[in-house]
């Protein structure tokens, strides 16, 4: 198993047990400061290498699926789920959106595999955080109402993880691969110890979580796990259809099947506050982020390796 | 020296909502306000991670009467219902009245 | 705007007292609290380093009568004779006395 | 349980009058105090970066009256015209009255 | 000298001249962490090649060794150093345990003489920490009086540094030494960066406890230095039995010699409140921890390789 | 573009479009800490290798710089700008000190193209810290006036900037190449590194002082301007004067050129509160800094290169 992964059952052991460990809120900062501009910057150096026509329309193709994922959730939250519209629109807008943690261990996980993906996947990473959190809100308020669209725009755009993604790739992308080599040894030597520590964090949030989750019932357990793997199909296909390789389809699928915890709960926080918070992120930190990490990117990686030999074959 | 009293107007809630607090606190007519960051637990559980969304700010506002009641009935009217939340006044003894 | 007026009993300790004090806190009746931290000097000479074991915190319970008083007496019963701790507390107005 | 009245005083101000502040509230005759990091805006602008220069301190003493007028009337005179500084001061009930 | 001992002193002199240099609290306990997961993951990955039945009598006896040496020091304290009772008790327990900084400074001091010992030392380091605050609690309570257990081994066993410490030697033994390479840029190639860092606000502390010294007398200088001359010895007696090499002798007798002032001091506050803790950390922060990195250390090198001429020849 | 500027714009761009991103107190000491540690260490390490006899002088001259600086800026602040007298002699006193941020970008742009530079540096940028602090309290106050010289002596040498950066030079004095290698992987590869994160503070921080120069008019701006320009010419003349090469030439002019943010605050704030901070630190930061980073540096090596060319032959 991944070393990292282990930092996140640590974590997740810790939690459990109640132990006094806790990152300090400073250091989690910077951990996933670290993460966010190093994605961002192994990108953006592969970006100066792509033909722009090649990229926008996968840019726009994912940004579709950025909208379609949660507009097939609502309903199965609304109604199978019995959620209320607003909480049912708020889940569905986290499990549109991505994880950057998940991307991260499948990134590590692939790399250790040596199987290679697309490189500007971080540019797709950055570009899903968005739709699924305006669909939400539209779910959730509908399009007449009036919303504090400024605000909204603010969180979304403005946000510190997208400042920081959207920033390393435009850093990455000015400096190429030359110009970021001073920088390597914080940003990309250090990137699998810094994301131990990360999913340390992440396993004692997890832990955290787990509570929530014996309150709300079988059916966000249920969900938190048939969701992504729903949704993996759903990235699966976009990534055949869009000519992605093996490991850039599973990377899509992941992605697809990853849901926000950082991002989205924030911005759902200030634009459908009556949603409640307790259950999308134990759903979404709980159930999903465990179960991808743990079982679903082997699996999605399976998935596209199988997809590839039919539709290749 | 003299002094006089003024009310200080304390909330205690989601750190997420600082920004939109502190507009609002400013339109409803306050001098000024004192932010810190702290942990919690009440009726929405406990609030206490390394991590912004779960975690608790507390926002103090000196200022007059007038003030506090608006701010408190605003407060009341927009975020008790969705909001972990809670909104304490008392009255303190300061030397600038004129200021708050 | 109703008001009404509660306690506010404000904690000033070790804080390797955290989880314990919690825990009695919530036992004598709290319905939440407030845990910020923070350094400073008493009789026990000066907890201010970045180190746990001699920094402090505070911790804020907003309740009724009954139940701060019955918390101060405990904290005194078990903890003034061996630790750094401080007590007070005060009147504030609240919106929701239920709550509290 | 027996409690009497003190004063809370409460200072916030400039982070890098930490030292010098100290100083002077104990040798005006305090016996402890408690220091937070907060952040803020009042008259002198926004004070909240990560960035010692400019974010705030909040300075808590709990004392006698005379006391508290004594370190009142000196802040006053030495740092209210040249730092960002507010003041204010409350009744508290504590236990153990000799302590402060 | 070592410049990591630099980096202590440099603390040491800005603490004792009042300067406002502080490190803050988020960095000190980032620092620690990545100190003791380093320490622990290092050891864990040389338990894989060890053999469980060699390691278990050793851990046997280095924990009755780390019950003896409190039982030793007690007497002493009580009866020599007129102490009361809980405060004889805590202060025994603080030098029955060790210290972490202090065997991260061997280790280093050793590395860079090219002197090996055993590589399982951090799993000996992780077992001493405990038995000494069991000791400590006996010695002040009795054994009728009760004792709140669980909070007791909550503190003991879930306290952040032994979760830390257990949690790498785990994550490097399930690792192995090629899973935990992608982990080394952070955690083994810093090691020394970071170490310096933990020194310099060790040697702040130092300096803040100086003054209580002055307060509190000779006999805490005294015990600060004859204690872990003394214990030195024992660890000397146990390494040599033990069958360890002269670096694994040494080593055993520095932590011997060391005393604990992360752990020790959080649980004997819980459990033996009434001992002043002031007391114990100006013993072990500002005479023995200090004497310890200085001289300590070469010392009991010299002592293990006479002893070990000696005994072997 | 060196693409540690490039962190500076982005953090300049997060903060004028009021991004939520801000980097923890905690993690902004930490990552200053860590420049001014290698800052020193760098040059410690230099210094084994110089005599005293050349080293003397030269300090000496240099440090007369620092007086002569803030003398000239004085009247040019309190005549043409038409200042209050403590506000000229503190925005005074920030331009005869240095700015370390600017010491570094210039270190690190020099090392990219390969243009040495004299290694004490570091010695010479720790010694112009300190004149013009005390040129600044004698310009508001007079010689007469009581002073709270001890504070001040404190504020000054005391102060966390100084002690770092002369720490760092003793240990690298007294550690050698060697002997500091094992440090290198934490404080000098991840330098940049280190860098790029510190730059994107000081971008948020530029940001957020640029409102106040709108406030304070086009005076500040120009001087802001005005005053590196000239002072590099000065550092330029030291330089040549002092037979430095064509980097330390520019290194000196770019010292000069560059304002202090950190050390001269703090202490014109204890010696000098009654000059309104804003002032000074719009000027230092908002306008200075920027333009000492994009422009200045270049500018002030191609005057180097020019006057040494015209100097020698
Ligand atoms: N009784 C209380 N005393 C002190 N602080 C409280 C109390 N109740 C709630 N709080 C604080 O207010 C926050 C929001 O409260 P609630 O809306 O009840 O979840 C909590 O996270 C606590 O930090
Ligand atoms: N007079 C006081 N005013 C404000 N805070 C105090 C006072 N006395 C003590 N404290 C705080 O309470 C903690 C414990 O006090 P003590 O038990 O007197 O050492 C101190 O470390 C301070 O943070
Ligand atoms: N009306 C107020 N309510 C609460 N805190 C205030 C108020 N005015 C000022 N402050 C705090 O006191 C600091 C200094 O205030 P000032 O001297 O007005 O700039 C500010 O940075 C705030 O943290
Ligand atoms: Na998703
Ligand atoms: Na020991
Ligand atoms: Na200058």
């Amino acid at each position: 198993m991944d070393p990292v992964i282990l930092f996140f059952l640590l974590g997740l052991a810790a939690g459990l047990l109640r132990s006094e460990l806790r990152l300090p809120g400073a250091v989690y900062d910077l951990v996933s400061m670290l993460l966010l501009l190093a994605i961002g910057m192994k990108g953006g150096v592969e970006l100066a290498r792509q033909s722009l026509a090649e990229l926008l329309p996968q840019t726009l193709a994912v940004m579709t699926m950025g909208l379609l994922l949660p507009a097939i959730a609502y309903p199965v939250l609304r109604y199978a789920g019995r959620f209320k519209r607003a909480d049912a629109a708020s889940i569905a807008a986290h499990y549109g959106s991505v994880s950057v943690a998940t991307y991260a261990v499948a990134a590590a996980w692939f790399a250790s595999r040596d199987i290679a993906f697309e490189a500007h996947m971080p540019l797709l990473l950055a570009v899903l955080e968005i739709p699924a959190i305006l669909v939400g809100i539209v779910l959730a308020r509908g399009l007449s109402r009036d919303i504090r669209l400024d605000a909204v725009v603010h969180e979304v755009f403005l946000g510190k993880g997208i400042v920081l993604l959207i920033g390393g790739l435009l850093i990455g992308w000015a400096s190429g691969p030359e110009g970021i080599m001073p920088l390597a040894p914080l940003f990309f030597d250090l990137f699998k110890g810094i994301l131990a520590l990360f999913l340390l964090e992440m396993g004692l949030i997890t832990a955290a979580h787990f509570g929530s989750l014996r309150r709300h019932g079988a059916f966000l357990v249920l969900f938190g796990v048939g969701m992504p793997l729903f949704a993996s199909l759903v990235g699966t296909v976009f990534g055949v259809v869009l000519g992605f390789s093996v490991g850039g389809t599973a990377m899509l699928a992941t992605l697809a099947a990853s849901a926000s915890y950082i991002a989205v709960p924030a911005a759902m926080r200030i634009s459908v506050p009556e949603a409640n918070p307790t259950l999308s992120l134990a759903a979404a930190l709980g159930v999903t982020f465990p179960f991808n990490v743990l079982a679903g990117i082997p699996l999605y990686h399976a998935l596209a390796t199988k997809v590839h030999v039919f539709a290749g074959g | 020296m003299n002094s006089h009293t003024r009310k200080l107007l304390t909330i205690v809630t989601e750190a997420v909502l600082e920004s939109v607090l502190i507009r609002d606190i400013e339109l409803l007519g306050a001098h000024g306000y004192t932010v810190s960051d702290v942990r919690g637990k009440g009726s929405r559980g406990v609030r206490s991670s390394s991590w912004d969304s779960s975690s608790n700010i507390r926002v103090e506002v000196l200022c007059d009467e007038k003030t506090a009641a608006a701010i408190a009935a605003h407060l009341q009217a927009h975020y008790y219902a969705d909001y972990a939340m809670i909104l304490f006044i008392n009255d303190v003894a300061v030397l600038r009245p004129e200021k708050f």
